[in-house]
């Protein structure tokens, strides 16, 4: 199925988890944040929720501000 | 012996214990090491960061985290670059979740050009992540009014701007910080305008309790020596302003005595001002 | 790594290598313990005094040079009290005798009132004590043409008054200062009116060689909490005057970036400035 | 005989000299700088400069200043 | 031949078509004959007044309009007084009605303290008087994003403080009156804090459409002196402002020719900068 | 009735009685006509030239005094461009010969790129000129001290400059101007350093007799116009500092009163500062 | 009946008018306004409004301020 | 002879009087100054005043100045 990551197409296979994503990206070790349509979704919820075609996924990280 | 001078001045600021009153952010360094030079140079505990996506297929997320000794820092979260309170409330929350720290500077603000801060949405910014169990220390304009709204909405630290946010104008209305620090009574700390070691100086001269600058040392051309200067800065603004200084006159009191003179060869007739 | 923040600031002044760029005047402290203190607190190098007639029949006449360690202070004789250039002269040759130093901080005094120097006298009292081989730090006024005139004449140091003994209003005219800088070539210290620590960090970023200040610090409530602050203000200034400020600029940079921000919930139809 | 001292009445012996002076007045160990009628007098010729009456000597000290 | 110097230099605000820049107030004068001729003497054509309720029994309850001839002025009311939104519309509806005009000087004020304005209670009144049909001039803070939402609102002229009401400090952060007049396109007129005449001559320099003042004359020791001042210091802010002044340099260009010069006595060996 | 407002405001000048207290320069008009229009415009009386050598075969030597009717202004002639007290004295003897004038405006400069004034060579030139019989106007730097010296010398108005000629910063050190307003008891005249109109605004309302200036009108974009506001400035500066300023403040005081005020729809619980 | 006006008690005849208020009271031909429990009542209908027992008048006029 | 003029060369007729000189140059009748060997001579004695050769003249006039 297709959805978006920080605004770019990503494909996954359906039932995919955030956990899964994350896998896939390799992002699932880094100090990342994860929201799901504009909703954040806490890590300890990574391996329950599950993705839907088309759903919106934001994964963010940190960098130098003031 | 001086109390004062013996004094541990460690403060309260959210959920930490301060010795340090210099906040120094980690944006726009020459280089990461750079930055990590900086930051140990100017003594600070507290590095703001900012929120942004990762870098889809580039592996390495954290890079700025690896250059920031927890042990050594406590980092604080910004919302920097949210132009709506929606935005900001998203970032603070994902900064939360990301960092598993329980505050965040918050800033939304009005337009790229001037970077100056929204106050109607950084009200209910405000509001809402107050509600939501965040410790706010909230970036503002230096309106002592809205100032005091933020207070009332339960801000942990109001940070009014010196002046415009890397405008290196220092603190250009005086008047306005003094009459903040009148009349709020949680932790005001100047948040941006600091273009060199004296604006830090002044600020602290105010009753600042603190002082939050990044682009000063970022973009100086010697960052490391720079975050020297704003570090002793900050320190030398904290004593001088609990130390009593001398009142200003037109003129003139002598620091020598006026007694005890040798004759002189050939006293002038009259000594103006005898 | 920032070079100059390894680099030692040692300079010269006079027949002396210092690393300290504070000189601190030894008069109108509470007590001579607190001076003490306060000395040690400013992490000052060079202590001034002034020649005083002894007290007749008063067996201890030293009393101030005892409370100055001659292991960690060097003394600096001044000609303060006197109006004349043939009084400052004797003074001098006084203190040199007594002290066996071959420097002085002249100062000739045009008035009791002002306390401002009188720019005749001071060069004429100059041009006999560098004839008579004292290295001479002069008092002047912040004139760059009378600064001229005395480092033609051969003085180890020019030391304008930011503004007038004793007043605490800083440098009152910074480009005067500035152009005083720009011409002449040996130590700037800028002497008088400090009146708290920015005013010491203001002189020194300004490029000022170092500062002299006494009742700044004499006359704080809490003297030793602020010659704490004016040492480590001086140290900013010198660090800060180095490191390459940023420029000023009605409006305004970003600290944070501008990319990778997340999704705008409803991003508002236009962003001013963009 | 006569001499003024920081422009005091100082009554001494004749033909005392700028040391006995300062020894008579509990100086001499002291750091401290002498002028006889405004020449300044050195330590080393202590011993040998005369005072004469009516000599105006100026001794010296040390005080706080700026 | 100046073309500006020619210009008759009327400019529109609200309904009215002014020369005069000058707006004074009629509060706090030590007679209503002094205000008159103060009134007279600075030249202006607006003059604001304050609702307040009639005095019960007191027949004559015109008193200040009696000495404000019509023919001469246009009277502006202001909300002065009011702490929330609603008073301030009730305030502004009962003075049309009692006037006659469609114009009100709105003030909603945070506190009796500071008499700084409440920028939410403003916004909030300003939204509902202009649907109201009211020409709105806004008195504000000097937040420059402020008053763009106050533009945004609708109002007709935005009045940012130079400094609190009565403190008599003049414009205290002109860098931001700078911002304002950059992104404001309706009539920016500097109110309140005006302390003398250079305070009106410097807020029309930096571009200002006009200033409204009243403490600053009412409470001069010379009102009538003070106004004609104060009017005349509006006309050269506002000329100087379209002349364009020379930069601002360290140092120095000679008003007289270096060329035909005498031949020098004793030509200095060398002239410095030469 | 104000007094001042009736005062006629004349004031007495070498063998003079003035109305206006702006004299103005000669020198950098873009053409003579537009010096002519400026100088009208200014409201000034007393006009300032230079001494030049005449141009060989070039008939029409006289130039600028035809373009200054004699019947509006008095003519001052300057020394500029001497650098040494014998220079300005010869040019001083040749301007009363050539215009019958018995004052000068000394001018001893110490070097072409700061245009400063050279206290020494003033001073002996002084010495010289008014035992010649002259009626001197000093143009000294702004130290008090030389100030005074000047005035025991026998000067006919003491000329401190506000900022260096030509660099347009207006009164950089309003302490000293102070200090000499103090001291001085002949006609204080601020001369060099005025950029725009709130300059010349500021130096009266410092309480000076009268500026001088030049560069600030000729070099403006639109001279004539600028004159005009210099002229207003003057007056404006003149009367406020006659009219009894009030005092500054932190905050605030109400220009309209607090009784009558209208029932408020819902009093706020507590309205701070009550 | 009685009213309030400016917040003091004010007794009238029944019925009465704005317009027979400010008569009574002598505001009538001054430049008043008037509101009435907080709605302003224009000049063109105080003699059709008529008060009540209890209301609010408020009568308002002009004085200096800036 | 020959005269320095504002420091270029003049010639003119022996025993010339600085009158001759200013009308040769045709100053006579202008708003000028003159100075020979830097000694001011004043109007009055322009007809008296002769110059020699080698004398240094200024012949100055006005301009405009701060």
């Amino acid at each position: 199925m297709t959805i978006s990551v920080n605004s770019k197409e990503q494909t996954l296979e359906p039932e995919s988890t955030v956990q899964s994503l994350l896998q896939q990206l390799g992002f699932a070790e880094k100090r990342v944040a994860v929201e799901v349509n504009q909703e954040l979704v806490v890590k300890s919820q990574w391996n329950d929720v599950r993705l839907k075609p088309g759903d919106k996924v934001e994964i963010v990280s940190f960098v130098g501000g003031g | 012996m001086s109390e004062l001078f013996n004094t541990v001045k460690s403060f309260k600021l959210g959920s930490y214990t301060l010795r340090s009153r210099l906040l120094v952010g980690t944006g726009k360094y020459p280089s990461l090491e750079i930055m990590r030079q900086a930051l140990d140079a100017s003594g600070c505990q507290v590095v703001t960061v900012a929120v942004r996506r990762v870098e889809m297929g580039q592996k390495n997320a954290e890079g700025i985290l690896d250059y920031i000794d927890p042990k050594k820092y406590i980092i604080l979260p910004n919302t920097a670059g949210c132009f709506t309170a929606a935005d900001a409330i998203r970032s603070a929350r994902l900064a939360r979740e990301g960092l598993g720290v329980d505050w965040v500077k918050l800033e939304v603000l009005a337009d790229k050009k001037t970077l100056l801060p929204d106050p109607l949405g950084t009200l209910e910014a405000t509001q809402v992540l107050v509600k939501d169990g965040f410790k706010v220390l909230c970036y503002t304009n230096d309106d002592p009014i809205m100032a005091r709204r933020l207070e009332d909405a339960g801000v942990t630290s109001v940070m009014p701007a010196g002046s415009p946010i890397g405008s290196g104008q220092g603190v250009l209305n005086p008047n306005n910080i003094r009459i903040i620090l009148e009349t709020i009574k949680v932790p005001v700390i100047v948040d941006a305008g600091v273009g060199t070691a004296s604006d830090v100086c002044i600020a602290m001269e105010l009753g600042a309790e603190g002082v939050l600058l990044n682009t000063g040392i970022a973009h100086a051309k010697d960052p490391v020596a720079m975050a020297r200067a704003m570090g002793q800065a900050c320190d030398a603004g904290y004593y001088a302003a609990r130390s009593g200084r001398i009142p200003k006159k037109l003129y003139a009191t002598a620091s020598s005595p006026w007694e005890g003179l040798i004759e002189s060869v050939k006293r002038p007739e009259t000594i103006p001002g005898e």
